[in-house]
């Protein structure tokens, strides 16, 4: 059996799958649960400053078995109550990184430290949500504005910081270079696309918010190209995310360059029982190709094999 | 995945209280929900209070804003639908007694009717807060259930509480299962009463939701997630929950009692 | 029967589907075939100056029912021999958009002067292929350049011009409105979005260039969303396209704001003959909806009903 | 939706061509072709020589870069497959002549056993360079079909083109139809030789190639796609054609004579 433990970023996985932000990720209970289902990790939802009701429904459309499109609006607990869930993840043995949210550096270097001292063991920068006024992509579209945050965030915490990336971008090598270049420990690609459904009959957008983000296998080869293009410039690890949802998919975005993965929509379709069948999956995966650990395979679609 | 319908018909049940009819071929069973699109207004978690053949319904009480604006929707009308979504109550049970309180019973109704039809005998506690706004009572009858009442005012059958009569109803004679639906302080009530005659209850539960696909995490209930675990829990989930009867999350995933303060 | 012919920068198509570039775009015949099929209007390969052989093989990768992923790499016969291939199609009565691609508006400019005066009715600007060094997004991201690219054809020709956007951007209706500014007069959302596959068996990407372009219906909601942010910033029209393969896609796309629609990744999956099925399911759904003309239907998802 | 097979057996079958088998699943008809990646290396068209079970096999003739590696190939090498795509041969006729030149026979071999199995008498007009290059000789013999042998230089059989003996057998004997895959100038005259005497012909025709689905245009040939609309076609879809045997598209879609310059 091959080894799928990894090391990233100073800190070890027991395994490269972990619960994608936004996913099963509000209460500690639920990231208790994702822990125990076998991910590898479990990323909270973006935490902000206060608590957010988020959009009004309806929030999201399901494309048959291909995608889906959402704008939850990033809800969440705010900053002061949600320790108390990641005590309740900790308490359950989990390795919990902490996703936060904010609308400029001080407010994410403020939100990194209250997250740091819940005892979280990285912390993933939402410089990505594709549909939230005055976060997310609006503040981590410019090379200089993601160099700025992280830096600021680097600054003042301890623990590892990861640069979550949009794909909504001319070229996200650079978003990850001007990452690296501010202290980034780790890369994830991608958050959601941009994208939007109609009614015809109702004469409307289904979502309340109108514009959402389109996440599931649909995105998969926009997140393999940025994985493959921010793999080729940068030296710090990245975590592959996006339309995951078997052990061939996650092996793709080794291959491309991830050493860890992050698994969300794909909950919706087949449960949490995914993380188990995607750890049996690529780790069989691995033996066939003669890999004997997950790790020798990062990157392996760089020098092919002649 | 949503289907755009066209309400067939509306019953005006309780002054607080319609039922909209509409169209939707996926076939359904007693305890089930579907995600309602009031469109321009808000998507909501409604039980189907009708589940058989392709007039399916929904009833609706008057609750806040959108479920207010609901009251008045007139046949033509049109909706989003999809789902339907979570789990069912298991009809074999042969003896079963309904605690219904206030619209919860929409939910209880076909149950009750599907397990008659297989042969059950079912009573039904309908309480309400006075004799205007019970639901069902003449359908429930007409299915051939034994139906009791009790109202807070009085107005009709018993005053008081239903989970009065529903404790009276155990002491007096045996039951397979309970099945509830109500406010989580009522049902606590219930499934204690039950407890004392060993009789297994299930209870409809509601949390705010918005996915109704195990996915967004806002209807998390202890390690549940109501939308796909439920909404029917046996009582042995629910009873030992810090949450159940006390707390419930806000839309922005907040963890807040019953009956406090809303969210900012 | 609603009314489908559409006024378009100064042009009348008799329907709204056109060909979309890239697609039986080569030889003039096919051209001829696809407004035979029933398209309102055909729009060339991306033309340049010189013949290009294009990637080599395997240039496509398809997913299932929903996406297809390609590299073709623009190969093309080059600006002076094509002009006899929209001969051809002229003499077949279509109706000929001529599509090109250049690395600087000098070369733009020039070339949308050779194919102005090859008989062509409008004239696309490529400024969003995601997978071609130097030309396509690597002259499109940036609304100065679209600006400035776009003023520079506007100027030297007569004919209607379409800016061709990328969706690989953050903010698609920013390169719209810098297209407007230069005096495009009408604007085409979107093209592909840049996508990977990798064959884990043997190690490498699948497509010889290894990064492509992902199209078909899994890029409908980009599409949708890039058309809708556009509508709100421009007065021009838009051409919605992307993932177009039924008159509902179509009708989301007039509803976000779409005047005309253009069809290419849907003819592999049901043939040529799906012009003359889309004419007929977007005229039924405009019936059914009580709309006399598809133009009375253009952004009516902006102000639904009440 | 490529498959990723393993060589299983290699079989050098002239000095310039290699069978490859392999298994791939998909059912094919003789004439169809599937598109074979050469990992590392070109994917290209290649006809399907066996058609028949699992075992799938391509018959490869050393051309240009790509294809002379193929040679050299041995089993366990690994290719990416697709398809099958294309129309097919009709098998019906009762009496079919069937024309190969060179490399061409690839595909007319499995069509012509596929025919006799189905009862029909087949005559194989074979043509090749020099006697060693006759492609399928020994396998057509044991499929039974009657082997007519021309050779360029007289290494064996008629010393001549494939298409005098064609024309010689077409004067002698009735046939239902001829089928034929050769270069275009060969076919174009089997059609003729044929058209004299009223026998339908069916050419299979190469163009490049890249998707194989009808999208990207680079098979254009007239109106039709060779990738979905042949590669066999009828001759009266070809001889008024002013392509066939006259022009081809290079990978950039510009038409090249056959045999003209190269592109820059
Ligand atoms: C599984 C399930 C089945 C339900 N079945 C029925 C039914 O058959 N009939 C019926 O009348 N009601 C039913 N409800 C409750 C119903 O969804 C809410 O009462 C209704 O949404 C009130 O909406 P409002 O916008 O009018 O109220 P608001 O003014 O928005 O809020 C009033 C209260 O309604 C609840 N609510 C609002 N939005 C939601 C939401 N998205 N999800 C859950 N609760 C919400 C909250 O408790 C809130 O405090 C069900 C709820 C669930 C979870
Ligand atoms: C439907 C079809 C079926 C074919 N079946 C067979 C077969 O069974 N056996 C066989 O040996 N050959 C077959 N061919 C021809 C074969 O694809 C080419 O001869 C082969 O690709 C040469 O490749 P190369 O890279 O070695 O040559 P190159 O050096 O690349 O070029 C030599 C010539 O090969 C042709 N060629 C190159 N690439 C392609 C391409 N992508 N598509 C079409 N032609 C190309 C061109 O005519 C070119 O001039 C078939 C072609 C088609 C279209
Ligand atoms: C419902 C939903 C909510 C999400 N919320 C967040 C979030 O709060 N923060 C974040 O960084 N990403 C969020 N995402 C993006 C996911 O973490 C992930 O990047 C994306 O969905 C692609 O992965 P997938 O295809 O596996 O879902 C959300 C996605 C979905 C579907
Ligand atoms: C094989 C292929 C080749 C393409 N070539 C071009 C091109 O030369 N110029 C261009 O502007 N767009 C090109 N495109 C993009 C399409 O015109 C279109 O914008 C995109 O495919 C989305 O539409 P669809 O989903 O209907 O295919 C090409 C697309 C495909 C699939
Ligand atoms: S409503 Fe989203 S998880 Fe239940
Ligand atoms: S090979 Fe692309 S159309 Fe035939």
């Amino acid at each position: 059996m091959a080894e799928l433990g990894v090391r990233l970023a100073g800190i070890t996985l027991r395994g490269p799958f972990l619960l994608a932000s936004g996913i099963w990720g509000e209460s500690g209970e639920s990231l208790a649960g994702a822990w125990r289902a076998g991910a590898g990790g479990v990323i909270t939802k973006s935490i902000g400053a206060a608590p957010r009701l988020g959009y009004p429904n309806p929030t999201i459309e399901v494309y048959d078995q291909w995608g889906m499109l959402n704008a939850m609006g990033l809800p969440n607990p705010g900053i002061d109550e949600y320790p108390k869930e990641i005590e309740i993840a900790r308490r359950a043995g989990a390795t919990v990184i902490g996703s936060v949210f904010a609308g400029d550096e001080t407010e994410f270097a403020r939100l990194s430290e209250r997250i740091e001292a819940s005892g979280v063991q990285a912390i993933e920068l939402n410089l990505s949500c594709p549909h939230a006024e005055g976060f997310g992509t609006e503040v981590g579209s410019e090379p200089a504005d993601v160099e700025r945050i992280v830096r600021a965030v680097v600054q003042r915490v301890h623990l590892p910081v990861i640069a979550k990336i949009t794909p909504n971008t001319p070229d996200p090598a650079a978003l990850a270079v001007a990452a690296e270049r501010g202290g980034a420990a780790a890369i994830s690609a991608i958050n959601t696309l941009r994208a939007l459904a109609v009614d015809v009959t109702l004469r409307r957008p289904v979502l309340a918010h109108g514009l959402g983000g389109l996440s599931g296998p649909a995105i998969k080869p926009i997140g393999l190209a940025c994985v493959w293009q921010i793999y080729e410039k940068v030296r710090i690890p990245v975590i592959g995310v996006g339309g995951i949802r078997t052990g061939t998919d996650a092996l793709e975005y080794v291959m491309a360059g991830a050493r860890a993965l992050e698994v969300g929509t794909a909950i919706t379709f087949d449960g949490i029982g995914i993380f188990a069948r995607l750890n049996q999956e690529l780790s069989e995966r691995l033996d066939a190709l003669g890999y004997a650990r997950l790790e020798d395979a990062v990157g392996a679609a760089h020098s092919p094999p002649s | 995945m949503r289907t755009v319908v066209s309400v067939s018909d509306t019953v005006v049940e309780t002054p607080s209280t319609i039922t909209l009819r509409f169209p939707y071929a996926p076939s359904a069973e007693p305890g089930q929900f579907v995600m309602v699109w009031f469109p321009g207004d808000d998507e909501l978690p409604m039980s189907l209070s009708y589940t058989d053949g392709v007039s399916k319904g929904v009833t609706v009480k008057a609750m806040g804003d959108t479920s207010r604006r609901v009251l008045a929707l007139a046949p033509g009308a049109t909706l989003g639908v999809r789902g339907p979504y979570g789990n069912h109550f298991d009809l074999t049970p042969r003896r079963v007694l309904v605690v219904g309180g206030g619209s919860g019973t929409a939910v209880l109704a076909p149950a009750a009717e599907g397990a008659i039809a297989q042969g059950a005998q079912v009573t039904v506690a309908l309480g309400a807060t006075r004799a205007s706004e019970l639901l069902f009572k003449d359908r429930l009858i007409q299915a051939r259930a034994r139906v009791k009442v009790a109202t807070d005012d009085g107005s009709e059958g018993m005053e008081g509480y239903v989970t009065g009569l529903a404790a009276s109803l155990l002491d007096q004679e045996p039951f397979d299962a309970v099945w509830t639906c109500g406010p989580e302080v009522m049902m606590r009530k219930v499934c204690a009463a039950a407890s004392e005659h060993e009789v297994p209850v299930f209870c409809s539960v509601e949390r705010h939701m918005k996915c109704a696909l195990g996915m967004c995490d806002a209807c998390a209930l202890g390690p549940y997630h109501v939308c796909i675990d439920g909404p029917v829990f046996p009582a042995e989930r629910l009873i030992n929950s810090e949450d159940f009867a006390r707390f419930h999350r806000d839309p922005s995933g907040r963890r807040v009692p019953f009956g406090g303060p809303a969210p900012a």
